[in-house]
């Protein structure tokens, strides 16, 4: 796989990650990222507590707040050498979501409470947005909390929650004012799931996991000094948030690293020399290599002072489609040797999680704004339609 | 043989047997029967075989004097693809239009139906192990004194886990087949992603006497191997009309941005697509029936081919759209949705891989 | 290329068709459709009197009216084996729009004057429906039409009139109530194209060719007589025009005609065992086998009784779609043989025609009701979205 | 040498050039003027090719020391795109950025100014007769008492029509290149169908002394055919996004169904893809660039391919929806639209076909 990011300083930047990489990652995990297989609390935590080691555990983070201080370029390079080194991809929750949240509008009574827990891994967040039959529609968000004396009750549920069965802790979004219109009137707040009235439902996908749960908020208390920011301004920040980390929306490395295992699969299937195998790989290869190019092209442009708008939109677009597509070939790849059941006991490499990522992985079109959405915004934000 | 492709609509018999089917689906065959069923051990007889011995349908594409129905392919599409769509976990297809097909062609008339008796009275399973192609090189039968002696293992025989027998395909001078008491081989059971119950077959140092060996098997092979691409067809068919069918009950009541998501015009142009893919799939299966009751060998596997290829591309591109349009609630175990795309992805490889079918159609233009 | 109209009866029909293509066409006309050359107005009159003579030049018209008595499935073969022997597809707007329409709807002068000059080829009919401006947008027409004594003043332009050229005669939709809404108070005019106030302005496409062209009615004079059926029901008479041959839309016999000439060039271009080749021939000629069985499948239901609805919508955006497809197949076989300008004289056969028909063959997807809009009629009226 | 590939803004030089070149296409380049030029025989020198000399457009990428502006391919891109997308009729690929290179790259310094001279002057064009990997088979060399012997015909030769001489490759002990004045050919000039002139010219019987022949011309040969495919996927990118630009204004002004067809939502997100598309073809047109400025020739000739590859997918993609949107419109020859259609068919057929340059960076993997 071509790597674009090769000037002499990426290449001994990337040299210094892949040491770290190849001396601390722990070999169980790193053979169940290598066949993408599901990956345990213990297989997470494990890798998270070697970069808090050394401090690159929260690439994006200001230094003050004990980031490594990688420009867009190094963390970039940092993500694709990790992929490539099959190294867990790490939950964004606590790092990319509600850290940079907390750094840019908590108090700072909630950035010394919670961000050194985010970085020590003692604290394992979930994100409460999604909610049953909103989906995409963030808007019209029905949970909902009343003011009583030192804080509110919530009473809600939310969906779609990733990881919840390992969490400690939850942000979400929450209607405080049902009287302004739909983006207005909703908080973020953050809710200790040991808190009474918060319980787990586990969700049980096609693939067999159990990754994502339903979390029902029963009059549940949350103190003034766990709402973010202002009260009423959760969607503003919530949207800032969703800007956030907008280059590594394209996936790159997890790209090239599908591309890297479906290439192994071909060889494994016998199918190296098959003429259509071979050009489905390349033309996936050239549209990764696009995905890449276009993602150092608007981080030029941001380096040279252009603000980058809604059209990181189509790297999301173009990003999940590619993965798809490689799940895809992979399947026709394996052939029958992806259909026993995970529980069978006669999936045998590299094929063993070719099914189950192909069902997994339709969700990589449907969250964090369908690709439906993102066309949506590229016509209105970026087109003018 | 002339071809006679009229696309004649489904006789009385055959409405009537969809009927029955669609009844005990809905009776039978709700996620929550289903997901029982799924607990019991994959060796078990499938729990409603012998009902569908009754109702019938087991024998329904079989020669009435092996005591079958004496159904043409265009007959019984209607019904199996109403067992396709209800995600039966019965192995209606390889032990009924596949091994019993064989059968019924490859022995003499009273001892085919002596054979198929319990089978077609819902006793037994008896299931054929054979590539795609008719034929599979996995196994060997070595003349020893009183038989042959078979050697070789086979992975994903669909419906052997709880198969009876085997009905092993090998080369003797040519094509063969041997009948092997599962008793006697090493039966690995398990499911598939689909639920569907299969096994690993290892057929080492089994013995087979001269009595239960049949030589000049190639035609019997090839029909059985029509039929069983031809039952993944119909049952494709039946998913891909039930996945339309959610999908547009879905959007019609799901509401986002304050409307159903129906009403927005990307996705009623693409709900539009996944209708022309259920149209031309039905079209394709119904061609491939019709081919296959009056067709010459060579213009049928072609047209079975062709009906391969649009069917499997068509169920992609509608499973694909079907979760999306579900949203995160196709993707969970809750929803048929997710329960009818892992017996897609498993039909997908029935009978041979897209590549061959296409490169075939093709040799043969 | 697979045939599926091949019972006895079917085979004994087709040779009656081909035997007499093969006898009656004239052979430099067959050539020039054979290799997708545009056609003059001698080639396609040349052929409709060949047609006449035998009474077969309006396969569907009811026999008191002139047609051959046909059955749907032999419309069918004779389309397709004409197409096999390339004979010129007839234009139809005399034979299948204004013709239908008449039989269907005019008076028994209308009728008596008009079916006979269609029949003998002595009338050449174009369409006045489009509008610049309007496209599918049929019902927000502009073309008026002020009532005096014995008729009607009737003053616009219309567009995309194919072969106005070669036409005598033009049938014009013309709003006769400009108060009602849109749909209503529509009629439809047969106008004599000598008529003073009628000019044409030809178009030039960027193929090069001028087929269409531009009508300019300017307070042209309209007798009560040539208004068709009753004035302001034009809306409902043409919809029903649009749903006539609704089975022949999918253009199975042009697909196949194609689809041989396509396979040609790859014999000429060396690539008859290109793998990337074989493969599309193969995939599209799969594409129109299911476009023809769907064909059959819905004939049999309709003369099984049940109504042809909106659903042969499916056949115009999929038979469209393949001869596209086909057009995009033969420029990449042809490479740079097909780039030559048309007036060079150095384009040669097979390609002579290549990008000519890429190019004018974009129209099938915009005209006739763009394929967004037949998608939005199966939404509609079929899905019931 | 290493890759440095940092996608790099826009020098101040390189924005002024295509300042000029935005405010030259705006001034001369009309549909109609264009039209007019192109009643011009195919034979004459295009009207503006001395313009283009005095804007320095001609030497914009060639070496300072032969004239030139000695600008990288980055810096030239942008020109480029402009004079693409405003569809100049004067051959500056083929001529500037594909012989002259040859030129300069394989002649002394002093010889490939004197020889260079009158092409940056604007006063003759000179092209490169050779295939898309750098070499024509077509052109053979025979040694002849008093130099060579040439036999051979070839077609479509980019802007041959006007030219005054053929630098032709043969092949001589490897790849050589031979000088051949245009009087000494037979030439058959005639136009393409995107208006650009061209011509077949025979070279049989053509003697070419020894001084006229430079041999070891490999490395300039190919540095050549890659400019040459620089130069048309540069030009792509600049209709790519003009196709975009007018598609967007057409939807946005053209009311269907009584709003702008660009309140569809099935058009917003069509054009999407086409915004899509021409980023991407942005992205790799200037990932090439890069590439050729700085990078290794395996890893530049692949990322040229894939480049090549994903350009000519987006730009066939954009065609299509840029003729349906505009509807009949688009169709005819009064807007640019079907005349920027016309020109990406003949730059789609630039530098070698898809499928090859798929399997030339396929068996780089």
């Amino acid at each position: 796989m071509t790597d674009l990011l090769i000037t002499p300083e990426d290449d001994a930047f990337r040299k210094q990650i892949r040491d770290f990489a190849a001396r601390e990652l722990d070999p169980d995990t790193r053979a169940k990222v290598a066949r993408g297989a599901p990956l345990s609390r213990e297989d997470f935590l494990g890798w998270h507590l070697s970069l808090h080691a050394v401090g690159w555990v929260a690439p994006s983070w200001p230094t003050e707040h004990g980031g490594p201080g990688w420009t867009a370029r190094q963390r970039m390079i940092a993500d694709e050498e990790f992929f490539r080194q099959h190294c867990p991809p790490m939950p964004g929750f606590g790092l990319k979501m509600i850290g940079p949240i907390l750094i840019r509008f908590g108090s700072a009574d909630q950035q010394a409470r919670f961000l050194p827990r985010i970085l020590s891994g003692e604290d394992w967040w979930c994100q409460g947005f999604s909610e049953p039959g909103a989906g995409s529609d963030l808007a019209s968000l029905r949970t909902r909390a009343t003011r009583i004396d030192g804080g509110w009750i919530v009473s809600g549920s939310k969906t779609w929650t990733t990881y919840a069965q390992y969490a400690n802790w939850i942000f979400c979004l929450v209607r405080t004012d049902p009287q302004v219109k739909k983006q207005q009137g909703i908080s973020i707040m953050l809710i200790d799931m040991a808190t009474p009235g918060v319980s787990r439902r586990p969700i049980r996908l096609m693939d067999g996991t159990e990754e994502v749960n339903e979390i029902f908020l029963d009059d549940v208390f949350v103190p003034d000094a766990l709402v973010v920011g202002e009260v009423n301004m959760g969607w503003t920040y919530a949207k800032a948030l969703l800007e956030h980390e907008r280059l590594g929306i394209g996936g790159v490395g997890r790209s090239k690293h599908l591309l890297e295992r479906v290439r192994g699969m071909a060889r494994a299937a016998g199918l190296d020399d098959d003429h259509e195998t071979r050009s489905r790989l390349a033309a996936l290869e050239i549209d990764i290599i696009a995905v890449e190019a276009t993602t150092l092209r608007l981080l030029a442009a941001a380096e040279a002072g252009r603000p980058l708008g809604a059209e990181t939109s189509l790297l999301k677009i173009r990003g999940t489609e590619i993965q798809q597509a490689l799940t895809e070939l992979a399947l026709d790849i394996a052939g029958q040797s992806a259909l026993p059941a995970a529980e069978s006991g006669c999936l045998e490499p590299p094929f063993e999680n070719v099914a189950y990522q192909f069902l997994n992985w339709r969700k990589l079109s449907i969250y964090g704004g369908s690709n439906e959405i993102q066309r949506s915004i590229l016509a209105a934000q970026v087109l003018g339609l | 043989m002339t071809m006679q492709i009229r696309f004649e609509m489904p006789s009385d018999e055959a409405l009537l047997l969809k009927d029955m089917a669609e009844r005990f689906v809905a009776d039978h065959y709700s996620l929550a029967q289903r997901s029982r069923m799924l607990a019991a051990p994959a060796t078990e007889l499938p729990a409603h075989w012998p009902r569908m011995a009754d109702l019938g349908w087991l024998g329904a594409a079989l020669p009435e004097a092996c005591g079958g129905l004496g159904l043409s392919p265009q007959q019984v599409l209607p019904l199996i693809e109403v067992l396709g769509a209800g995600l039966v976990l019965e192995p209606v297809t390889p032990a009924t239009l596949q091994c019993a097909t064989v059968i019924a062609r490859l022995l003499p008339e009273d001892r085919a139906s002596d054979v198929l008796a319990p089978i077609l009275a819902g006793q037994q399973i008896e299931v054929l192990v054979a590539g795609p192609d008719g034929m599979e090189p996995a196994v060997s039968a070595r003349p020893v004194p009183g038989g042959w002696e078979l050697s070789g293992t086979v992975r994903l025989v669909p419906g052997g886990a709880a198969a009876a027998a085997f009905w092993v395909a090998v080369d003797i001078d040519g094509a063969a087949v041997l009948r092997v008491p599962a008793a006697e081989a090493e039966v690995t059971a398990y499911r598939l992603l689909d639920g569907q119950a299969a096994a690993s077959v290892c057929f080492d140092g089994v013995l087979c006497p001269p009595d239960a060996c049949w030589t000049g098997a190639r035609a019997a092979l090839d029909a059985g191997a029509e039929m069983a691409l031809f039952g993944a067809l119909a049952e494709t068919s039946g998913l891909v009309a039930a996945l339309l069918r959610a999908t547009l009950d879905h959007v019609k009541l799901r509401e986002q941005f304050g409307r159903p998501i129906g009403r927005f015009q990307t996705v009623q142009h693409r709900l539009a697509d996944m209708y022309i893919c259920r149209e031309e799939v039905r079209s394709m299966v119904q061609l491939a029936a019709e081919a296959m009751a009056g067709e010459a060998s060579d213009k049928r596997r072609r047209l079975l081919s062709a009906a391969k290829v649009k069917t499997g591309d068509c169920a992609r591109a509608v499973v694909r759209d079907a979760i999306q349009f579900h949203g995160g609630m196709g993707m969970t175990d809750e929803l048929a949705v997710g329960h009818m795309v892992k017996r897609l992805l498993v039909l997908g490889q029935a009978g041979g891989t897209r590549a061959g079918h296409l490169t075939a159609f093709s040799a043969a233009s």
